[in-house]
């Protein structure tokens, strides 16, 4: 193809993203939008994988049956979101074993607030009131993004997710109406887990790359500020109602802009934890190489045995 | 009828799903790949629903404030009366698939009875779960075979599981006193006449995997009195751990 | 001076002890040879009784019918506050020994400096104590030259390990509001001061065992307030189960 | 040598055992009284190791420190009985890695006893109570058996073992005085173990084989049916002053006999245990087995390390 070709194909392609058109795995593309789902579909997917594990140290654990199968089905649901956002990342032609050894070998990035040990109980209400929540509004736009199969999942996400957090929010209230130990544990969880939400929406926009190009292609409506001040606007009431303290003494509500004012984020932590020295950085890659390893008898057993049963159809069938 | 055999009749079925359920549990998350670790907590999320249904039941008859919670969280290593063969731990994917697999099979053809329970109770339980569990025996079975007929390597694995695990079999075919009670009433299955079934039905998939039928006649037993392994305890301690640091709480 | 303070010192010394005597525990009959295993329930029982004369300390310091085991066996996970290098896993005999190494090292230092605490009680404990840790510190030092300069999978072994737990090293040199107390009123151990001479024994000995020192500046910490790494609730699940189960008993 | 001088040394060396003479590695000894001693006194330090692991199985969760360290030195003592076993066979020409690998192959046995679970607190009582009170009635008169180097370990041994069932015997009574629920698993624990230790003693007499030959060479002094019978003796009182009943309808005291009756011991179960399928045979194995391989590196690293200081040592000397 010639420049100009190209150049014309790209601009039709903008204009249909522009209006509002959905772009299919077929459907000719830059390189470098199909680059930049690639990259975002995955990092998504790895996160969902690796959000499992914080979350799953707790099944054994859990203070109820009821509890139980509620955090049960959601580390399910995280399989399954994690399932069909790789699903919809190979319609871009990778394949899920190029995609997990970029997450093995630590050249895919996942959601670095899954690199916070689950401490308590109490940590499972955070994370699906706090962390689910902050996903969600990261996650809402993309139920209108330009890639179809992405829009497409993320529809059925963002329900589900909605679900988590609403069941992460009800934990929250229980122990906060509970015993004053229970009330304590609630209290610690946001401590812990309050800072490192509003760090889910990433540096700040000064700071942030691909912005512009992200908005273009709806991979982004809002800034990375903007979203992070709706979950703040959002949150806080909801503390408040269940009579749990914010941990930031600079939070104080502005008339002016009718929205909260917060402290400043210890962007130096967030460094730290990207780069891959969190808290539980090692633990949660450690935890997916070796369930992969582990498992590689297994999936060449079933491979292995599928050869076996077409082999033996097809001399069946002579 | 005794009460006291009823409410033990019950927890010596619902321990059992119970303590598989936790197993099943720990692996969430570390499975071979995303499919296998779906489809293992869906067995789990299903074994714990049983259990909820069952230990409702029992707590009603027990009265004396017990509830689901205090039934499954509260009581003493010895009594609980799970099986042991399925306390037994995740030593590797090919245990895992074979202790379900044991415990699917036989699940299915004590469902099957416990749907003709006198105790509508148990009877509707026994309806609901036993779609579930014909699920989970397709899966397990494919999976037998799969492995069993897949390369040397998972072969060697799957023979040394079912070797390892066939002694904790037999016990599946025993009754305790309060079982006796309750199949006299016409309320409890008489799991003895299941045994023939289940070995022929076993037997079937382990030949359709390539695998051999172990030949060892000595099993173990005793779960049923209360009697487990050694890792019992390191599931109670992990299991019970809220609920006994925490006592007397709403979660 | 706060009596909490105080207690609270205590507490931050005596849960090292207490969680490392309980990951050695873990191992006992199972090391790579008759004389490691001994040698190591040799450590863990010095470990365990320093950290009963810690406790029975802090209980009379406490009062309401404080007693060591109570101090040992009923706290929640948060008010636990050991670093947490001891608690890391026995992943293999390189991890535990350089686990221990590395503690080995600082818990000697630290010894020598409480002996001349302004506490009689604290004074005498570390006078007693510091004799064993410094048989702790030759052998596991022994074993980290051994095993750094055995054969090549050794070292592998040893390296691995020694880049793994490095992060936890720096938090032995921080220190908690009791502890500035503490050291304010002349009865705790400015463990900040212990820092260089720390790094240039370890190193030294590093090298000897010709291992490589690691670069990394990215430490972790927590422990000191309470805050653990994942593995420390499946600790107390295990160190708390009877205590929990069966409280006010004396055994 | 010929037919008669081998005959010669025979009997000087049965006149030796005789006058209650020690024999030393370095003497003259037939064959067969090397073998026996080598499959005896491996058995027994087989046993002090795989006894380590039920009783090991309780450290990490003793009800109180105090009862920690008593756990844990008394199974560090086992240990020490192991080695200088160990140490003792390997006097009679047989290394300590044979002796490992003729248990880690089932060719070695050890006592049958440690294949039963420990499942409550109140086991790690009734092990130090029975199975080493069993022991000791086993092994006091080993402290005068012919073999010097067995004769010394077992005087250490036996010293030991004594103040194990003391601490057993306090562990149960502790329980038997507390409340309904230890009371309750102190009668459990005792119901449980004490079948099995009767069977520590071996199969009657009428089919225990060895026993005329161990009696010349003083490795026995009585039938397994009187050391039996003493073991009851000495331990029905015992129970009856904490308040526990042994398991046995027909157990009462016969006054001519001045001595217990007790109740058939099911021989179905022992001879299961024996030959490997008791609750707990495969477990032990695989402990030992599994602690031996992962443990390959480490003692293949020390001798590494030894040679090479070793030949840094003479290439100064040179």
């Amino acid at each position: 193809m010639s420049e100009d070709q190209i150049k014309n194909l790209e601009a039709q392609f903008e204009a249909r993203i522009a209006r509002d058109e959905k772009i299919e795995p077929k459907d000719w593309m830059p390189e470098k939008y199909r680059q930049t789902h690639i990259r975002q579909i995955s990092q998504h997917a790895h996160s969902e994988i690796v959000g499992m594990l914080p979350e799953g140290n707790w099944i054994t654990r859990a203070p109820s049956l009821r509890r139980k199968v509620a955090l049960l089905a959601k580390v399910q649901d995280e399989a399954g979101h994690g399932l069909y956002l790789y699903s919809a990342c190979e319609t871009l032609g990778v394949s899920r074993e190029e995609l997990y050894d970029q997450l093995h070998t630590g050249k895919a990035k996942y959601s670095s607030i899954f690199n916070y040990p689950t401490i308590t109980w109490a940590d499972i209400g955070a994370i699906g009131w706090l962390v689910d929540g902050a996903a969600i509004i990261n996650q809402v736009p993309l139920c209108n993004t330009s890639f179809g199969p992405y829009a497409r999942a993320m529809i059925r996400v963002c329900k589900e997710e909605s679900f988590h957090q609403r069941q992460g929010y009800e934990i929250m209230m229980t122990l906060a109406n509970g015993t004053p130990e229970q009330k304590e544990m609630a209290q610690d969880a946001l401590n812990r887990w309050w800072w490192p939400s509003l760090m889910m929406f990433g540096p700040t926009d000064a700071e942030s790359v691909h912005t512009a190009q992200s908005m273009k292609w709806k991979l982004k409506r809002k800034t990375n500020d903007e979203l992070r001040q709706q979950f703040v606007d959002q949150t806080v009431p909801q503390a408040e109602l269940i009579g749990l303290t914010i941990p930031d003494d600079d939070l104080k509500w502005n008339d002016k802009r009718k929205s909260y004012d917060f402290g400043p984020i210890d962007w130096d932590e967030f460094w730290q934890v990207v780069k891959g020295h969190g808290p539980m950085n090692k633990e949660r890659m450690n935890a997916r190489v070796s369930a992969w390893e582990n498992g590689e008898w297994v999936r060449d057993a079933a491979v292995a045995y599928a050869d076996k049963q077409k082999e033996y159809k097809s001399k069946q069938a002579v | 009828m005794e009460k006291k055999d009823l409410y033990n009749y019950i927890l010596g079925i619902a321990d059992n799903p119970l303590i598989l359920g936790q197993r099943l549990g720990e692996l969430c998350g570390h499975g071979p790949s995303l499919e296998t670790d779906i489809a293992c907590t869906n067995i789990a999320l299903d074994l714990f629903g049983q259990t909820r249904s069952y230990f409702q039941y029992a707590a009603k008859i027990k009265g004396e404030n017990a509830t689901e919670d205090s039934i499954a969280f509260l009581r003493t290593e010895r009594e609980y009366t799970n099986v042991l063969l399925v306390e037994q731990p995740n030593t590797d994917f090919a245990f895992t698939i074979t202790r379900q697999f044991l415990f699917d099979v036989y699940h299915y053809l004590f469902l099957e009875q416990l749907q003709k329970s006198k105790d509508v109770n148990l009877s509707a339980i026994a309806h609901k779960a036993i779609k579930e569990v014909s699920y989970h025996q397709r899966f397990s079975s494919d999976w037998i075979k799969r492995l069993g007929d897949g390369t040397d390597e998972s072969k060697k694995r799957m023979q040394n599981a079912v070797n390892d695990l066939w002694r904790y079999t037999d016990e599946l075919f025993h009754t305790t006193e309060s079982d006796e009670a309750m199949i006299a009433e016409g309320i409890g299955v008489d799991v003895k006449k299941l045994k023939n079934i289940y070995y022929s039905r076993i037997n079937k998939i382990l030949e359709d995997a390539r695998l051999e039928i172990p030949e060892s006649k000595w099993f173990q037993k005793g779960g049923k009195h209360g009697l487990h392994t050694e890792y019992m305890g390191y599931i109670l301690s992990e299991m019970q751990y809220m609920q006994r640091t925490y006592p007397n709480m709403t979660w």
